[in-house]
């Protein structure tokens, strides 16, 4: 199985990266762009292969090393 | 020989590289803000250090995006001599004038500490008072200097002696393809590296081992 | 709204904001009637310990701050020294010890950006920074990933800024778990004459905010936590500061270039407080009211209330008093750089503190009252109890062994992990990088200035007196070793709870100490912070008064390194033979155990044998210079050849001489015939000085009849604990 | 409008973040993870209404600026 997990920043939190690449689309010409937040984003080969189980798993890795969930949220896919 | 420094917001080693340029060459660099359209007349063209746009998104993308690049690009096309140090070398890759890539350093952490330079090339604007297969010392600080580029690109830089300088004696500080730590483009009009050469030109700064480098461009 | 303008002021909500009854009742009487939601955010935040001092303002006001270079003392953003040629050096140190344990990466970050506004606010360029941290044992579960996250934090900032990171301290301690410690330090060179100042000048002037919009970051957690919240609540909770070193760079360059313009009148950061202390701060100074119109403060988040831009910590900002007539400039440069401009207010003839929003006033204050007379304590203290001087401290079974293992330890392993991730090279300047006694840089031609940072808390715990005086001592034997005059000092006071009398005994106590050595030294404190409250289920942290201090080298070619340089070059030990072994490292790491007196310190002696190997630096006698310090003479040796390659053969010398930690000492190493000169020199000057042994080309530390350790070996210890530490091994 | 833009390196392009997130979940106990890949994400709210042309846009906002297209794939997504 496969794990796609995105991982934001959480609402108010600074993002000078975003907001970066928002002034560049700007200059490059690219109109009527509003907030650019950047995030990450990972995939994740599983062995397990029951849904709920990778699940939970994923979930742990995400809140023990793959987010930093005092700035961060994420969102898991599975696939 | 003219030359002009090229700053870009967040680029912050432009000091010293227009120190070096001017206790070498003696002549004093001028200074193009990157808003700028047209290069003034110069011989050589710096884009130095530093972290343009704060590295976000991709090292050296916003900046190769920026206005005066465009002319940078035209002009190297026809002979102009550009060197990019560092996110200079960033900058210019992203720009596309030179191939490949530079990636976070293999173990992930910013490096700065002295390495040894082999000169592969002493055939180009930047090497020609050194000894070809000199072994230089050289600071290195960066957190993205891992060069890497397709089998194909990587075996025609080895071929056409497009690789200028290599990490010498297992002090690859990045995880570099074949220890590249910086590379030419076909003509040979464009030089790009990580290490930083500024850093090594007096004796303050312990050694001066990268003197010669700079001295190079009054001959070429 | 989260707390709507007319929210009701309760007892709950104002403990919430961290005031006591009696300093709510103080606010009221002050202001003759209730306060706002608004004006209770602001007077929280201007009476809290960080912004008000009240513990420590009684101790802090007994220290040494003048001299003949000082030109600006504490009070300002940072101090600044008289160098000569019409150079100054500004600078300070500040903590950022509880936002770096919740988030280390940002929390060390906006660290390190704080400082270094704090420095460029007064129109000086950085030119160095320093780092001194503390973390918990290595063995705690959160240590390594605290290092981790620190240590990239504090280069993530620096090196993207520009600043070249020249040194700093890293130490590990179990009483440290709870509260690590992350104090920054940055210097700036600045012309004398054009020094920028936060008192305001001139009625009726724009007060200008510049740099990064305004968001929801740092909005004090306590606060947040017990307010009314709508069901919105999760989405507003506080939220971390990020820093973005990118902007700060630019404020830089924009703010150089507005200064060199001559259209500043007063300057000041947004540091803790943001929006509020920067405004309070520079009206007060300069006995003006402010009037703010929040509706023009640039916002990066929707439907911020008055209460949260007054107390956002949103980085990378600065307010400024304009001259009018030079507005459209000022503007244009700012525009340039990409940066946020916006005219919020003007200063007024009226004292008050007048925040406006949508038509709306929502706070008016006396503003004097605000800043300059919060509350003051004297909070009780009692004086510590010492430690009796240790009286037996056995020899190692094994000398070998204990010498690798202290070599290997993780207080006195390299730090090269960590430095190696500190760009210490830009600029160009840089002429002694980590590693040594102190960082060097060099101002122009051959001035170069010399900076430290010190403290030994172990000291400072057995004895807070004694290790105060050790800390100032230290800091300047290590701006000594290198051939500088010791001008100055910033300091950064780490301490726990203040309200628990033998803390704030450790205080006082500590204070005393550091300046009784400041003044013997002729070494004022310019600059500093004071952090308390460092504290985790009532344990308090090592008291730890971190001192930075900087010093002058006229001729930086004549600078002294650690390095041996020559074979046959001859080790000379100044200051006589170690004794003493109460709190030393060798008690520590060898023999498992942590009590005893510190050594004490004799400040006369220490200016003494100082001054007497900084005249043989400055006039070439000596090749290798070294301080003797943690560790004792053993381990400054090792630490001379591990930097040279070259190895040394020492004398018979006793476990208490090889690693005795006693002050005012340094190991030198000269030529055979140099050599003579200098003992007689010292014999002359007073000064104890014996031979301990030579430099060898043969790269092996032999001792006597002992063991012999090749150089090798040794740095394979000495280079190995931080990297396998970190990578998970140990 | 907004675009969710995901960025992958393609394969076979070295991805040292990736490897090192596998090592360290595997240090972190956890079992049978195989390949882990990190890319980027990006959200970009749009004036544009029209799902054809913000499409276009944000396209052409990939091949000029958002991926390296030497080493990165892109792959947009409108809500
Ligand atoms: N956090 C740090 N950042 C940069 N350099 C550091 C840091 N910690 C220690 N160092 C450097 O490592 C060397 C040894 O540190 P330390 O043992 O504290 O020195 P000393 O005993 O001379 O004060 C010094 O040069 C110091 O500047
Ligand atoms: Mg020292």
């Amino acid at each position: 199985m496969k794990a796609k997990i995105k991982v934001t920043l959480k609402t108010g939190v600074l993002d000078p990266q975003g907001k970066a690449i928002e002034g560049a689309l700007g200059h490059l010409g690219f109109d009527g762009v509003g907030e650019v937040r950047q995030g990450k984003y990972f995939e994740v080969e599983l062995a397990e292969t029951d849904h709920a189980k990778a699940k939970e798993q994923v979930k742990a890795m995400c809140e023990k090393l793959i987010a930093n969930t005092v700035i961060e949220n994420y969102d898991i896919e599975l696939a | 020989m003219k030359s002009a420094v090229v700053v870009f917001p967040g680029i912050n080693r432009e000091r010293d590289m227009m120190l070096a340029l001017e206790t070498v060459t003696g002549s004093k660099p001028v200074s193009v803000w990157h808003t700028e359209t047209e290069l003034p007349k110069v011989d050589l063209v710096v884009v130095p250090g530093g972290f343009s746009y704060g590295d976000y998104l991709r090292c050296g993308a916003i900046a190769a995006r920026s206005p005066i690049m465009q002319d940078i690009r035209a002009k190297a096309l026809k002979g102009l001599k550009v060197l990019g140090v560092c996110n200079g070398f960033q900058i210019i890759t992203e720009a596309g004038l030179l191939p490949g890539v530079l990636v976070r350093n293999k173990d992930l952490r910013f490096v700065c500490r002295q390495v040894k330079l082999k000169v592969e090339n002493n055939q180009t604007f930047f090497t020609n008072r050194m000894q070809k297969g000199a072994i230089v010392s050289c600071p290195v600080a960066h957190g993205e200097g891992n060069y890497i580029c397709d089998a194909e690109t990587l075996k025609r830089l080895e071929a056409e002696n497009r690789v200028v300088f290599r990490y010498a004696e297992g002090t690859n500080p990045n995880g570099a393809l074949n220890d590249i730590a910086g590379i030419m483009n076909e003509s040979g009009s464009v030089i790009g590296m990580m290490p930083h050469p500024e850093n090594m030109i007096e004796p303050l700064h312990g050694r001066t081992d990268c003197r010669p480098l700079f001295e190079s461009l009054l001959a070429a | 709204m989260t707390l709507a303008h007319d929210t009701k002021i309760t007892p709950d909500l104002v403990k919430s904001h961290g005031l006591k009854p009696d300093e709510y009742e103080r606010f009221v009487k002050l202001l003759g009637r209730e306060p706002t939601i608004t004006e209770l955010g602001i007077c929280s935040a201007m009476w809290n310990e960080h912004c008000s001092y009240k513990s420590s303002k009684k101790w802090l006001k007994t220290m040494p701050t003048k001299g003949a270079r000082v030109i600006q003392g504490p009070g300002e953003n940072a101090g600044v020294i008289d160098i000569g040629d019409g150079d100054a050096i500004v600078f300070k140190m500040e903590s950022h010890n509880h936002p770096s344990f919740i988030e280390p990466y940002q929390g060390a970050a906006t660290g390190v950006g704080g400082i270094l506004r704090d420095v460029f606010t007064m129109g000086a360029r950085p030119i160095a920074a320093m780092n001194a941290l503390r973390f918990g044992e290595p063995a705690h579960p959160k240590t390594r990933h605290l290092v981790a996250g620190v240590v990239h934090g504090v280069g993530g900032y620096g090196n993207s800024f520009g600043v070249p990171t020249i040194g700093g301290e890293v130490n590990f301690h179990a009483r440290y778990n709870g509260n690590i410690l992350v104090n920054a330090m940055a210097v700036g060179l600045a012309r004398a004459d054009s020094i920028f100042y936060s008192k305001a000048k001139g009625v009726g002037l724009p007060v200008v905010y510049l740099g990064a919009k305004t968001g929801r970051d740092g909005i004090h957690g306590a606060t947040m936590a017990s307010a009314e919240f709508d069901d919105k609540a999760e989405e507003k909770r506080p939220t971390v500061q990020v820093g973005d070193p990118f902007t700060e760079k630019c404020l830089l360059e924009a703010c150089l270039e507005l200064m060199a313009s001559g259209a500043v009148i007063a300057i000041q950061d947004m540091g803790a407080a943001g929006l509020t202390s920067s405004a309070v701060e520079m009206g007060a100074k300069g006995d003006l009211g402010i009037e703010l119109d929040l509706d023009k403060v640039p916002c990066r988040e929707t439907g911020m209330t008055a209460y949260e831009m007054m107390l956002s910590e949103s980085q990378e900002r600065m307010l400024m008093v304009l001259d009018p007539s030079r507005e459209k400039e000022a503007e244009a440069i700012f525009h340039k750089w990409g940066l946020d401009f916006a005219i919020v207010g003007k200063t007024t003839d009226t004292l008050r503190f007048v925040i406006k929003h949508k038509g709306q006033v929502m706070a008016d204050l006396p503003i004097k009252q605000m800043g300059d007379e919060a509350p003051e304590y004297d909070r009780p203290w009692v004086a510590p109890k010492l430690q009796p001087v240790l009286t037996n401290a056995p020899a190692p079974g094994d000398l070998k062994a204990a010498i690798l293992k202290i070599v290997g330890s993780p207080d006195m392993c390299s730090r090269r992990w960590v430095w190696e991730q500190y760009d210490s090279l830009i600029g160009s300047n840089t002429a002694q990088i980590p590693g040594g006694d102190a960082g060097v840089v060099r101002i122009r031609g051959k001035k170069a200035i010399a900076v430290s940072t010190d403290v030994t808390p172990r000291y400072v715990e057995a004895d807070p007196f004694e290790g105060g005086k050790q800390a100032v001592a230290e800091c300047w034997r290590n701006l000594t070793a290198t051939g500088a005059d010791p001008i100055a000092i910033t300091d950064n006071l780490n301490f726990g709870n203040p309200e628990r009398p033998e803390i704030m005994g450790q205080f006082v106590h500590a204070i005393k100490g550091l300046s009784e050595a400041c003044n013997v030294l002729a070494f004022p404190i310019v600059s500093g912070n004071v952090s308390l409250y460092n504290e985790t289920n009532g344990q308090g942290i090592l008291p730890t008064p971190a001192i930075g201090g900087i010093g002058l080298i006229p001729d930086v070619d004549l600078m002294a390194t650690i390095a041996f340089k020559n074979a046959d070059d001859v080790i000379l030990q100044v200051g006589g033979h170690g004794t003493h072994l109460g709190q030393s490292i060798y008690l520590r790491e060898v023999l498992g155990k942590e009590e005893g007196a510190p050594p004490p310190v004799d400040l006369a002696l220490e200016k003494t044998n100082g001054d007497f190997v900084r005249g043989l630096i400055r006039a070439g006698h000596v090749s290798a210079v070294h301080d003797v310090s943690d560790g004792g003479l053993g381990l400054a040796v090792i630490e001379m050849a591990m930097a040279s390659g070259l190895g040394a053969s020492l004398v018979l010398l006793t476990h208490e001489q090889l690693f005795g930690e006693d002050q005012a000492r340094y190991v030198i190493t000269a030529s055979p015939a140099q050599a003579a000169a200098i003992t007689a020199a010292a014999a002359k000057a007073g000064v104890a000085l014996e031979q301990v042994g030579t430099v060898t080309a043969e790269p092996t530390l032999k001792i006597a009849s002992g063991p012999s350790i090749s150089v090798a070996d040794l740095r394979i210890a000495h280079e190995g604990w931080f990297p396998a530490y970190m990578s998970g091994e140990l």
